[in-house]
């Protein structure tokens, strides 16, 4: 994974590094410190509104970006931006695509955008159903893997184990139920839309590159980019950044792009690490590392990373060896 | 009655510094109301919650505008959020600050109290909240400090409780050592 | 026993009290914590027998609810504003089908514009949904109203509504008594559904109705609602009788026997304006408060009853159907249709909007103030953003 | 119609929002101490040239150089790099090859015939440098170019000291020192060659001040019985014979011995291989890795055939024969012991490199001038001995001897003096805190190893260490960390989640504390730890 700073130092300029980028999200907005929704945000739309020449418009979920973005008299977005409802917003998206399609603004894109919350769960029968109509949309979910803005409820995006408001573990109860959750990139492939990619905000180039690529391509598309929340998942501010890339490095957040149904490619993980790597800094898993907890609790994670590499053939070696 | 109001940042602990300080006063058979200042508590952001004690039932449902006490667990906030405003005359101020206010409003207590570097050294973290109730005790002695400490058993449990615990003590003898 | 306890905490632990089988949560604030509350109970085991579901809307909690109520288990969820909305063909469903759910409605203000903080347009917005609706005034009525929901919802075979204003109530530390789970069990029996998915006994719940008899069904829904005003005064009386408190009922009053003004409200507020009524009335004025309880069934007669000796009522309420005003306000109106009293509409608290003590007082003193009042509205903010119409032309393409 | 009220919002409004309340602490950009900067006994602002170098900037690169060593070609051949050795790449995959890119900087500054800016400025003042070594040739430098009128006195034949006569010229050829002599001459210092000065009272009254270097010449005592007619020579004296009058050397011996353990010995050996010794052997008292020399050094001499005896000292000489006595050495507590056990072996020549002691007659009778019981010349943070307007530096003042250290004292001395004849006087500098390794973000830094010079087997003594491509020099300039100071790769620009951070086109960045809330993200992803979180708490 190329981790080249984002100047022009190593690897190729990012749109981040640009003295004149859009600055989509600009500063002011009311956002934890450290969070990793406002960054991954920033980068996502700047991509896009690079590619295009600024001709997108954002619709947007209820949830923490819309709630620490705008609020009267605060708004922190620079692009045109649409909130509708926490639920809806795939549908609405559906809707100002076809507002330009009658007009003959094709040219004009439209992005979705939305937490896990809004993604996974409540807005899950619009999303299928932009998908099933391929209608011209980037969908773009920013995923910290639980409801941060009503105070860190477990969504369908929480990962096994985790410790949320409502999946609080005790002696007999280790976090979120492995066998729960969905696979959201893997149920968008299963619409054969056109273009379904993860991305992190430890990873900005690649981001910006998967966004710029999907900018550009006609019908539904889907991207979600693993933000950390500091506050939902328990570590320093400081560290948002190297938490995303800890997640992408261990496995458990494998970073892929899919065409039509298929895996066409995924960012390559150099030197993999043991998930405990990742789990260890962070309160959200504490309680796999209690006194008497039973080592197969990280096994169980170890195991789901492990599945990763091989099925998204993020480590060549191994896969070779 | 007497009303308390308590400034500080998202993730501080004012919301339960608030909680805490009604449980105390129940715990002394009066009858007490806590609630936060309904916003969304960003981690860093301004953050206000409020308290009422009083010997009669509380009906009254409107914010702190003139408060008898105020306790300001950040004393950054001061300036940004108006923290010292509508302190009535004869009232109390707590601040956790280890070098006395710049500034402060006419014929009110004030007292400054290290209570993050007290909370560091007996808690391990810097959440002041046990320790400045500890500190309120002494300064308006309107609540006694074995209420705090049963409060603090309510919010905290083993280790944690008694290393806040402790800390409050310590933050009670100091304020009323200077008293 | 006496706890000091955040209202959402007290709720949970009322719920829990009532056995219900199944719980169904989704967060929304201001009533995530009602819902975390329970979910704790169950795994800690204090609530046996009981499935925690997390689900993945509001639609999704009331059908879910539906679903388990319908197959014959006592069942219970929580919303709030937008949330209410989301599941509003379920809301309509479930009292169609008589299913005698509970659901707690942490009252918050309906969007758009979002708004977080509290105010009862979204529980006036399902006013005529069927669902019986009370409303707490204090933590302590709401953990009331929630033991008796349960058995108000079972008698009548209807669904209850219990409205806890958000964030004033459910996010408030107060002191409240918390029943042991015997007495409740006295107080509310085991829930024996009057039909339910039984394999034994197999039935088909949810026909379709054809205009011959849909009118009827509807008809009979109205008739049991307005029955059900005497069921929730014994209720609350066999609840005064077993807990030794006046909660639940239809309203209850305060100081308006020879009150010249009387003020109806719901919800919390009406602890400001008692306040507010001793102040006035220490001072030589006459006044009394009428805290409604029940706002549907409307308790139309014994409201008329209260209020025809009074030269004036003040309806102080925190929301207004738009196109026409106060809500409450219209009720007490044609209720009072022929009866000398002057009615004021008071419309205030909307989207959070503080109610101080000083603004109720100048407001109830105001003897000659308008009809419609909206008190704390910025009329300065009004002055600058409001463009009347006729400014521009209205006229279509017609030359 | 006008827009909506409340419910819609023109762009970027909440700009006005202060956020930056929310701090309580503060990120800054700060410029720490490069380790390199840090151990350079010349005090040369290393990272800054390496930066320029990599830009390809060569010409900038060498001025930033010239300002506090005037040998760069010199220095990349002798100077033992200690900058490597606390190099924070070292930690990571190797460190920078800092000295290969002076050498070659200053050989391309030799090549392309860069010069010195003529000195128009003028002190009137007169100032003597006795030694015309790397010490006193560097002081003249500084001084010309803060206009003082100086003259140098060198008692050997050709100015360079140590450089010239310390180095063999496989190493280092003359022609180097030579040309980088040559740019100091042309600042209009006269240097006066076969001058020695026996006493410091034979110049003290001509000269507005005296700054001696004159180096330790004096070849040290060792307790070797040596009998007459034994074949023995100083390195000192081997060296200077090299480079003045090479026939006295004309029939040197087949199987040489060289006795002493530091980068004088290996030397030694090594011109003794290339003057036709058939075997050469050092004979070292304690092990093998406690000999001073430079591992490279070693290695070098390994390569080339040398033997190393360890454990060996010479009891005595006597002709065409030497008694070695074999030695014990107690690692832990240093104490060497001899064994009772001895060896002889058949000698052509012994070459002593047992180290130089300085020779005090030149300030005998000089009473304020303290001389430490090691021999050493007290000097203060100026340089100046006891005897006011009298500075001295190198090799006869405390502190380790070597050529950078010399002009590392040089410059301090350059320095003192001008503030004695009435130059500004010196700001001291408060040094910042060491950027060491544990700051850094190192995942930002791709692992390349660096590009090694080979160094392929010479006999001869002509110098065949290639320098580095121009290519090659920004390369492995490019693998330096720019250690606590900013090398605009943006990543705090790029990675704050609240575009808090303000990039000018012309790249500088700063913080708008208006918004920055103070989470630390910059700090935590700037690669070379060029920020710092400060509490906000004044």
């Amino acid at each position: 994974m190329s981790n080249f700073p984002l100047g022009n130092i190593g690897g190729t300029p990012t749109v981040q590094s640009d003295f004149a980028r859009p600055n989509s999200l600009t500063g002011g907005h009311r956002g934890c410190q450290g969070c990793g929704e406002a960054l991954g945000a920033r980068c996502a739309i700047d991509a896009a509104h690079q590619t295009t020449g600024g001709k997108i418009l954002v619709v947007n979920a209820t949830g923490c970006l819309e709630v620490f973005s705008c609020c009267f008299p605060e708004n922190s977005w620079s692009v045109p931006w649409l909130h509708s409802l926490f639920g809806n917003a795939p549908a609405v998206a559906t809707g100002v695509a076809a507002a330009l399609r009658s007009r003959g603004q094709d040219s004009i894109r439209v992005i979705a955008q939305g937490g896990d919350g809004a993604t996974y769960d409540i807005g899950m029968g619009c999303l299928s159903g932009m998908f099933d109509r391929n209608d011209d949309v980037l969908y773009i979910c920013y995923d910290n893997q639980a409801y941060m803005n009503t105070g860190v409820q477990r969504s369908g995006a929480t990962p096994p184990l985790a410790r949320t408001a409502t999946t609080l573990p005790n002696k007999s109860y280790l976090g979120s139920d492995p066998q729960t959750g969905k696979n959201l990139p893997e149920i968008a492939m299963a619409h054969g839309i056109p273009y379904v990619a993860t991305a992190s905000i430890g990873n900005i180039r690649d981001l910006e590159q998967k966004v710029s690529r999907a900018i550009n391509i006609r019908g539904s598309r889907y991207i979600q980019i693993h933000v950390p929340c500091p506050l939902g998942w328990g570590y320093p501010t400081a560290e948002t950044i190297r938490i995303a890339r800890l997640a992408v490095q261990c496995g458990l957040y494998p970073l892929f792009e899919g065409e039509y149904g298929k895996l066409v490619g995924s960012t390559p993980v150099e030197e993999p690490i043991p998930v405990e790597s990742y789990l260890r800094p962070q309160r959200r898993f504490a309680h796999l590392f209690g006194k008497n907890v039973s080592a197969n609790a990280v096994g169980v994670l170890q195991n789901i990373a492990n599945g990763n590499m091989e099925k998204y053939r993020l480590n060549w070696e191994i896969l070779d060896a | 009655m007497f009303q308390v109001r308590i400034h500080g940042r998202g993730g501080q602990g004012v919301v339960t510094a608030a909680e805490m300080l009604s449980i105390a006063a129940f715990l002394e058979k009066k009858y007490s109301q806590a609630f936060p200042s309904f916003g969304s508590e960003r981690t860093g952001a301004p953050v206000v919650a409020f308290c009422r004690i009083s010997d009669r039932e509380i009906r009254l449902r409107e914010p702190i505008l003139e408060p008898n006490a105020l306790i300001v667990q950040d004393k950054t906030v001061i300036e940004s959020s108006h923290a010292l405003d509508g302190i009535l005359e004869g009232g109390y101020v707590l601040v956790n600050s280890s070098i006395p206010l710049s500034s402060c409003p006419k014929n009110v207590s004030l007292r400054c109290i290290d209570a993050t570097g007290i909370a560091l050294e007996y808690v391990g973290r810097p959440i002041p909240n046990a320790v400045l109730l500890g500190g309120f005790a002494a300064l308006t002695s309107v609540i006694k400090i074995d209420s705090v400490i049963d409060a603090i058993k309510t919010k905290f449990s083993g280790a944690i409780a008694e290393k806040n615990i402790s800390a409050a003590q310590v933050a009670y003898e100091k304020i009323s050592g200077e008293n | 026993m006496f706890h000091q306890l955040e209202g959402s905490q007290a709720i949970a632990r009322a719920v829990a009290l009532c056995r219900p089988g199944v719980i169904c949560a989704y967060p929304i604030t201001p009533q995530t914590h009602i819902v975390e509350g329970v979910g704790e109970l169950v795994r800690d085991g204090h609530l046996e027998h009981c499935e925690f579901i997390n689900v993945e809307s509001e639609m999704a909690a009331l059908s879910v609810a539906i679903g388990s109520q319908a197959a014959g288990v006592r069942s219970y969820t929580a919303t709030s504003s937008q949330g209410l909305l989301h599941m509003i063909e379920a809301v309509y469903n479930a009292s169609g089908l008589e299913l005698p759910l509970v659901m707690t409605l942490g009252n918050r203000a309906i969007g758009a514009p979002i708004n977080i903080w509290n105010d009862h347009s979204d529980a006036m917005s399902v006013r005529d949904t069927g669902w019986i609706m009370l409303f707490a005034e204090t933590n302590q009525e709401a953990v009331d109203l929630h033991l008796q929901a349960f058995l108000i919802a079972e008698k009548v075979s209807c669904p209850v509504m219990v409205c806890v204003d958000g964030f004033i109530l459910t996010h408030a530390y107060e002191r409240v008594d918390i029943p042991s789970q015997e007495e409740v069990d006295e107080f509310l029996p085991p829930y024996t559904p009057r039909v339910s998915l039984d394999v034994d006994d197999p039935v088909a719940i949810g026909a379709m109705v054809s205009p011959d008899y849909f009118f009827e069904v509807r008809y009979l829904a109205h008739r049991r609602q307005m029955d059900s005003l005497e069921i929730i005064c014994c209720v609350a009386e066999s609840f005064w009788k077993k807990f030794g408190r006046d909660s639940g009922g239809l309203f209850h009053e305060y100081h308006t026997d020879g009150a010249e003004t009387i003020v109806v409200t719901l919800g919390s507020v009406a602890g400001t304006i008692k306040d507010v009524v001793d102040e006035l009335n220490a001072s030589g004025e006459k006044f009394g408060v009428i805290a409604l309880t029940s706002y549907r069934p409307f308790p139309a007669d014994s409201l008329k009853n209260s209020l025809k000796n009074a030269a004036r009522a003040i309806v102080v309420e925190k929301a207004f159907a738009i196109g026409i005003g106060g809500i409450l306000f219209q009720e007490i109106e044609l209720l009072m249709k022929n009866i000398n009293v002057k009615i004021v509409s008071v419309v205030a608290g909307i989207g959070g909007r503080s109610i101080t003590k000083s603004m109720l007082r100048e407001c109830f003193l105001n003897k000659n103030s308008g009809e419609n009042v909206f008190l704390g509205l910025n009329e300065d903010i009004v002055a600058k953003e409001y463009v009347p119409m006729k400014s521009h032309s209205c006229e279509g393409n017609v030359p | 119609m006008p827009k909506p009220f409340a419910t819609v919002l023109e762009t970027a409004t909440s700009l006005g929002n202060n956020t930056g309340s929310w701090r309580t602490m503060r990120p800054e950009y700060v410029n720490e101490l490069p380790p390199c900067n840090a151990t350079c006994p010349a005090g040369e602002n290393v990272q800054l040239w390496l930066s320029l170098a990599m830009a390809g900037k060569f010409r900038e690169a060498w001025e930033i150089i010239m300002r506090d060593n005037p040998f760069p070609a010199i220095m990349g051949r002798v100077c033992y790099h200690s900058c490597e050795k606390t190099c924070n790449r070292g930690l990571f995959d190797g460190a920078v090859n800092i000295n290969m890119i002076e050498k070659s900087i200053g050989d391309i500054a030799l090549d392309s015939g860069w010069i010195l800016p003529r000195v128009t400025s003028s002190s009137g003042k007169k100032v003597c440098v006795v030694g015309g070594g790397p010490g006193g040739l560097a002081a003249a430098y500084f001084l010309a170019k803060l206009g003082h009128h100086i003259t140098v006195y060198e008692a050997h034949a050709n100015p360079g000291g140590m450089m010239r006569y310390g180095v063999p010229r496989y190493r280092l050829p003359s022609k180097i020192i030579d040309a980088e002599v040559k740019r100091i001459k042309d600042l209009g210092v006269k240097i006066v060659c076969n001058k020695k000065i026996s006493h410091l009272k034979d110049i003290i009254n001509d000269f507005d001040a005296v700054y001696i270097s004159i180096g330790a010449q004096v070849a040290s005592k060792s307790d070797t019985v040596i009998k007459k007619g034994s074949c023995v020579i100083d390195a000192m004296d081997l060296f200077q014979k090299l480079e003045d009058n090479p026939a006295d050397l004309a029939h040197f011996g087949k199987k040489v011995f060289v006795y002493g353990g530091g980068n004088t010995a290996i030397d030694a050996a090594r011109t003794a291989l290339r003057l036709g010794a058939e075997s050469v052997k050092i004979i070292y008292r304690r092990t093998i890795n406690n000999m001073p020399a430079h591992e490279t050094e070693i290695s070098d001499a390994l390569m080339e055939g040398i033997e190393i005896l360890c454990l060996r000292t010479i009891n005595t000489v006597d002709g065409d024969q030497i008694l070695l006595d074999k030695m014990n050495y107690d690692e832990e507590f240093g104490i060497l012991s001899k064994t009772g056990e001895t060896e002889v072996w058949q000698v052509d020549n012994i070459i002593f490199a047992v180290g130089q002691t300085l020779d005090t007659t030149f300030f005998d009778g000089i009473s304020d001038i303290l001389i430490s019981e090691n021999g050493a010349i007290e000097v203060d943070r100026n340089m100046m001995t006891g005897a006011t307007g009298v500075f001295a530096g190198g090799d006869i003042v405390p502190g380790k001897r070597s050529v950078t250290n010399a002009v590392g004292h040089a410059k301090k001395a350059a320095k003192g003096i001008d503030e004695y004849l009435g130059g500004a006087s010196e700001v001291p500098i408060v040094k910042n805190a060491v950027a060491h390794f544990k700051k850094l973000n190192t995942i930002y830094f791709k692992k390349d190893k660096r590009t090694n010079i080979l160094r392929p087997l010479n006999l001869s003594f002509e110098e065949i260490l290639p320098s580095y491509t121009n290519d090659e020099i920004s390369r492995e300039a490019s693998r330096c960390f720019s250690c606590g100071n900013c090398f605009h790769c943006d990543n705090c620009y790029g990675h704050c989640p609240d575009n808090a951070i303000r990039k000018q086109q012309n790249g500088s960045l700063t913080v708008n504390y208006d918004h920055c809330k103070g989470c630390g993200i910059c700090a935590a992803e700037c690669p070379c730890g060029a920020i710092r979180m400060v509490s906000e708490e004044k």
